[in-house]
């Protein structure tokens, strides 16, 4: 057992770290933010040039080779920031699905291209209709001569709006729940018969409503009926990533409620000498090194076979959605009015969390669905 | 001890659910069903329709236009327009201006001001919180030195709702800085809003509302015949607004509107093709809230008729402070399970809640989109009017001798 | 709307505190448990003589005519004491069996002989599988004669070692968890046929098991094939009367909890100047008004319609549960170590709330009741 | 980073499992399974069977009888017999005074006391705590006055854990009442319970149990010889004691076996027929305090981590009362689950959780019978080994600069 970083790691670390301290401050972002594609494009190139959005790759497909560990700094650092670029979009989600389940011919045509910040990524996963289930899919994929030709509606697609190409689960086979088939397609995000409508989300990250009508896949992900296993694998993988960036963001927020505390004023004393304040600082301390562990977790489960891995990752998320209320609620709450005004960082990190703790289910669905498990053998 | 309401005040409840029945604007309450602030001419309307009723003031003096209701009728009247829901009375004209102008104004000023605060003829707002005054109020350091018949005010007040529909502002000034006690030496000013000298900036809230400004003064000359009350005893007004409306911040009809709300959209709402409402968690979550909310009312009518028995003391009490934990509370409890069910769709919501032009786009269902605003917006209900921590002080500070 | 007590009510408030005070001290209280029957049979001979065992009953049964809020005065005194005696049993249970379900003939017997302190009654419901199911009921009760022969086995009834009379519910007729075919029946405590085993509870309070072989009936109150309905009721004015003993141990509680905060000193001040405790017994004080509140809604729902009445008592035992559970754990922690020393009168307060908690179901309990009623109509 | 145990890891804890799994009496096991505390003589005779083994005092250095293994070695042997349930080494002889005396012990107290520590020839207990300094230990008031090459003791000790089994006491107490530093002239000295003066006075807890006690010196005659390091600097042998056991406070082994007898709890308890571990609540409550426990074990790992890279550092950090504060807490959430899970027979579990001659008619289920003693119980656990509030305390001040 061994939490030691190797020498790589805390290089790739230090330099993300280096990187956005002197790009990412607080008014820069509102700025990146305010500007269309509501995120910005030189941050961009410098993830690209720093071989960040080539990293989890294999080194035999244009990437870098890196595991789980990385991912969970990258993401970490991120978050500490407010990062609003479509990394997860990108890299996790759209690269898990291509490294888990593209044919080494699509794997080579396109991470190249990612590595190099020149593809957009988006998972057109959710429907109206779905909530957080995996399977309640009614976009359909029919088949027409070699290629699919799909229909149907996918809505809060993260970064759906600036993606160059589309991962869309849809429906070849089975009812609308069944679990088989599914299939995950690779569409371009400007083919014929691709409607989309973006916008920006409460958090600040942008979304996407996707109509598609008649629009044609370019490729299949894996067996084209058989795509769930492969969405769920990548699905915890960005859970894992979120819970690691809400990490970032969690102690980003704490820090900066710590130095409120010390600075603020109030009847003649810093207000951090209010025991109540302290100990609440204190709680809020617990629940970022009770979310910290599970991140680490999260990471270390995720080669792990489906049924743990899946398990392992909805504690994770109940853990994190849970310190993470508690850790925004109550930085706004010693912030006082200024945590809830826009021009402060405070509330930014806020909505984030909250943000964080619905995407891919809050954490009372995951503990509903690990209640589901408890074997009720006496 | 009978603890139901009687046959006349039934009827009174009543008589105030068919008024607003028949006279609030549909598109008013519409727009309240769905979390959203009424705009100002929304509210403007609806206070003149009260006022014609004769219910602007209920609170008020029947000399000045009150009403002479009971406190259990005023608790109806406030809890059936919030249940509506319909705009309550604007807080700063009739909770606040109008009684202090009433208590501590000259002839002139009621003469003046009060018909046209009833009819919001002028709206206000309160300058009272500065940068660096937010719970130690007496700290504020807003200046005003005389100059013949007028004060010259300088400095900056923060966290001003609704300054940038305000007419007028009422503000604490500090008259001598000399004075021993830092309460004393403070003053009550009355200014018009379009006075030479005056800036408001906005702040925008994290859910892109634009509720409160920051109010700059910079040379800024209000007549003397606006000072209210003696020179230098301007605490006196504010203390005033201490406990004066002690049981509005349990926002029991407010509460009660969320829930039902918060059953519409969990009704709405679906998981694996079936409502949410059906769902076991859900439901205990929406009772568990319930249960809280029937003992806080109950709670108020226990204040109210102890009020009753006791007359109408304007001290602080424990109550206040009861009333305005549990109330944020539990109001704040209701918008996180609404963000919990409005689930995905409630991080598309649009970033502005009060936009009319927003930007979330028409496919999106309407019943997600005030959630996330919603609980966003109301952290403040813990922050603003006095903190949950200085309740929670001033209960064990005056009430348990701690 | 009105919340004032009348005189009388006053009167009989004042009444008991003073008795309660001059003979209810805490090492009184330890010498009355000490020895058997675990109560004091001259604080009982005392409540005969101030009126308060014949209180709830009609005149003309030989009772005094009080109402719901006499009942709650009553309770909440006793609360204040941690009173050990079977009022609860006798006068709210055995008592409103009787008044509910009784016919003039068997009242006029019993009343005056409760009333003047000469019968103890017990009710006999739960059983070992019943949980908190009033309907889960497997004693049978059979037609001999003229009477009724009982044959089962009664768990945790309360007072059920020293009760003159039992008052037990036993099926005529329908399967297990039927609402029908259940009947309340008058038996004799030293019947043949009645094996009872008695003990201490966990509260202090005397608690027995009891086994009904062929045990014979006095009578039978109101219909013998439909008695769920007067066990409901009965039921909710306990939970009524068990709230309003809550709210009088939970403010004893917290009045002795401020004491020592006053009195305590350590680092040099007394303990109360510390502001965490500060704020914490403030909270206690929220959570008791509220239960304060609860207790009166209780009380003021009595004689509504059963629907209504059973949702506004399981509310009020939601409530009622919370507020005990945070007062009394907040309560032990502030005390320290004494807190949890049975020498000191705290802990036991702490113990009796967990009791009143877990007695008639527990706020979980009546939270997930509460929740079954919840309409989904959209 | 490999946050997996190796498989040497993995086999040393196979080794140890078959080990207690071998040795272990069953009837001990079973008494803790049931919530209680093992006996005296159960203690004893494992602390014995341990030590034959040479697993006795595997903290200790290996040339008083340790056995070299690493941080997570030692951590897998607790986590063990946590698990199994076995009982734990003593640690007033094993992780306290033996440490202590390790350090700061002549080579005589040495030679005599370390062999007995380890094989609880002698049973120690810790007089510590006083009835005016509780969270503030350093205003102590047990006097300790120098006769000859004697010390004469008097004053009081409480919450003295099993003095009534103890053989020894090691106390603090003060030898110079001048000094201007309350930490100042305060020795460390070895007692032998059979001194004449020595009184013991049980306090029975809420549970009915007796672990604790008040324990009177009056005159009592402790040899020179008994003390240990300097005299006026017995505070520094205390100090060795905070954070020594940085990972012990989070009690996880505990934890996950008391959730093991948690869910055969909720197998046997029924409800309408079906057992309770069948209801959605119920799972929901039990994975929720699961969730918090994986994310506790993953924090005491990453500290067991960090201080093998650090050195085994003694002072108090911020992990020591991160594990304290959730280690006591879900402690105390099952408790209060098992509580609910018992239902009313909680009610009519025994009053005393030791008593070999229960009240409880056998007619009750056994599973029910410890829920209320253990919740009742284990309030201590968030009161004793210093408050939460203390644990709060040390974060905000030591570590956040507050």
């Amino acid at each position: 057992m061994d939490f030691d970083l190797t020498e790589e790691q805390r290089l790739l670390q230090s330099n993300l770290r280096r990187l956005l301290a002197d790009h990412y401050g607080f008014n820069r972002r509102a700025n990146y933010q305010a500007e269309a594609p509501g995120w910005s494009r030189a941050m961009w190139g410098r993830y690209a040039e720093l071989g960040l959005l080539g990293l989890p790759f294999a080194e035999a497909d244009g990437g870098f080779g890196g595991g789980p560990v990385e991912t969970m700094l990258v993401a970490e650092a991120l978050g500490e920031v407010l990062a609003l670029e479509p990394w997860l979009s990108t890299v996790v989600l759209g690269g898990g699905l291509l490294r888990h389940g593209g044919d080494a011919a699509l794997r080579q045509r396109m991470v190249p291209a990612i590595a190099a910040g020149e593809a957009l990524l988006a998972f057109a996963q959710a429907e109206p209709q779905s909530r957080y289930s995996l399977s309640d899919i009614t976009t359909t994929a029919r088949r027409d001569g070699d290629g699919w030709v799909l229909e149907g509606r996918k809505s809060v697609v993260l970064h759906g709006d600036t993606a160059d190409w589309l991962l869309v689960t849809a429906r070849c086979a089975g009812a609308r729940h069944d679990r088989g088939g599914i299939g995950v397609f690779l569409l371009r995000g400007d083919a014929p018969g691709v409607l989309r409508q973006g916008y920006s989300m409460v958090d600040g990250q942008r979304g996407a409503e996707i109509t598609l009508s008649a629009a044609r896949a370019e490729a299949v992900l894996g067996e084209a009926e058989d795509g769930l296993a492969l969405v769920e694998r990548v699905v915890d993988e960005a859970m894992a990533a979120l819970a690691a960036e809400a990490v970032g963001t969690m102690s980003a927020l704490h820090a900066m409620t710590l130095d409120y505390l010390k600075t603020r004023k109030q009847f003649g004393a810093p207000i951090g000498s209010f025991q109540v304040l302290q100990h609440r600082a204190s709680d809020m301390m617990v629940a970022l090194e009770q979310a910290r562990s599970m991140a680490m977790y999260a990471t270390m489960m995720l080669d792990e076979p489906a049924a743990a891995r899946r398990a392992a990752l909805s504690a994770v998320k109940v853990q994190i959605g849970r310190s993470a209320r508690l850790i925004g609620q109550q930085a706004v709450q010693m912030h006082g009015g200024i945590g809830i005004a826009t021009e402060y960082a405070a509330g930014h990190a806020f909505k984030r969390l909250a943000a964080i703790d619905t995407t891919f289910g809050d954490a009372d669905h995951h503990l509903r669905a690990l209640a589901a498990e408890v074997s009720t053998a006496a | 001890m009978d603890l139901r309401f009687t046959a006349e005040e039934r009827a009174f409840r009543a008589e105030v659910r068919d008024f607003i029945e028949a006279n609030l604007p549909p598109e008013t309450r519409q727009r309240m069903i769905e979390g959203r602030v009424p705009t100002k001419a929304q509210t403007v309307a609806w206070q003149r329709i009260l006022n014609a009723r004769g219910w602007a003031v209920p609170d008020w003096p029947e000399e000045h236009g009150g009403t002479g209701w009971t406190a259990v009728q005023r608790y109806i009247f406030r809890e059936e327009l919030q249940q509506t829901p319909a705009p309550q009375p604007l807080g700063f004209n009739t909770n606040m201006i109008g009684p202090i102008i009433i208590a501590y104004g000259t002839e002139a000023q009621k003469q003046h001001f009060l018909p046209r605060i009833r009819n919001i003829d002028d709206w206000w707002c309160q300058g009272f919180s500065e940068p660096g005054a937010g719970s130690d109020l007496a700290s504020l350091k807003t200046r005003a030195v005389r100059d013949g018949d007028h004060y010259v005010v300088d400095g900056q007040k923060t966290w001003t709702t609704y300054a940038q529909h305000a007419d007028w502002i009422f503000c604490l000034v500090r008259t001598n800085p000399q004075a021993v006690k830092r309460q004393e030496g403070i003053s009550f000013l009355l200014i018009d809003m379009r006075s030479p000298g005056i800036t408001v900036r906005p702040i925008i809230t994290i859910d892109g509302g634009h509720e409160v400004n920051e109010v700059f003064f910079d040379n800024v000359r209000v007549p003397v015949s606006n000072l209210v009350g003696e020179e230098n005893r301007g605490w006196d007004c504010a203390k005033l607004l201490l406990g004066h409306e002690r049981t509005g911040a349990a926002r029991v009809g407010v509460s009660k509107e969320r829930l039902r709300r918060l059953k519409f959209m969990a009704g709405e709402a679906t998981e694996n093709g079936r409502p949410l409402i059906e769902q076991q968690r859900i439901r205990e979550k929406i009772v568990g809230i319930e249960v809280e909310l029937k003992a806080l009312e109950m709670t108020v009518l226990r204040v109210l008729a102890g009020g009753r028995r006791a007359g109408e003391s304007r001290q602080a009490d424990p109550a206040s402070s009861i009333l305005k934990l549990r109330g944020s509370e539990i109001a704040q409890s209701i918008t996180e399970l609404m963000m919990e069910v409005a689930g995905p769709y409630g991080l598309a919501a649009p970033g502005d809640a009060d936009a009319e032009g927003s930007n979330a786009p028409e496919l999106m269902p309407d019943w997600a989109r005030s959630a996330a605003p919603l609980y966003f917006n109301w952290r403040k209900l813990s922050i603003f009017g006095g903190t949950n921590e200085i309740q929670r002080q001033i209960m064990a500070k005056a009430f348990m001798g701690l």
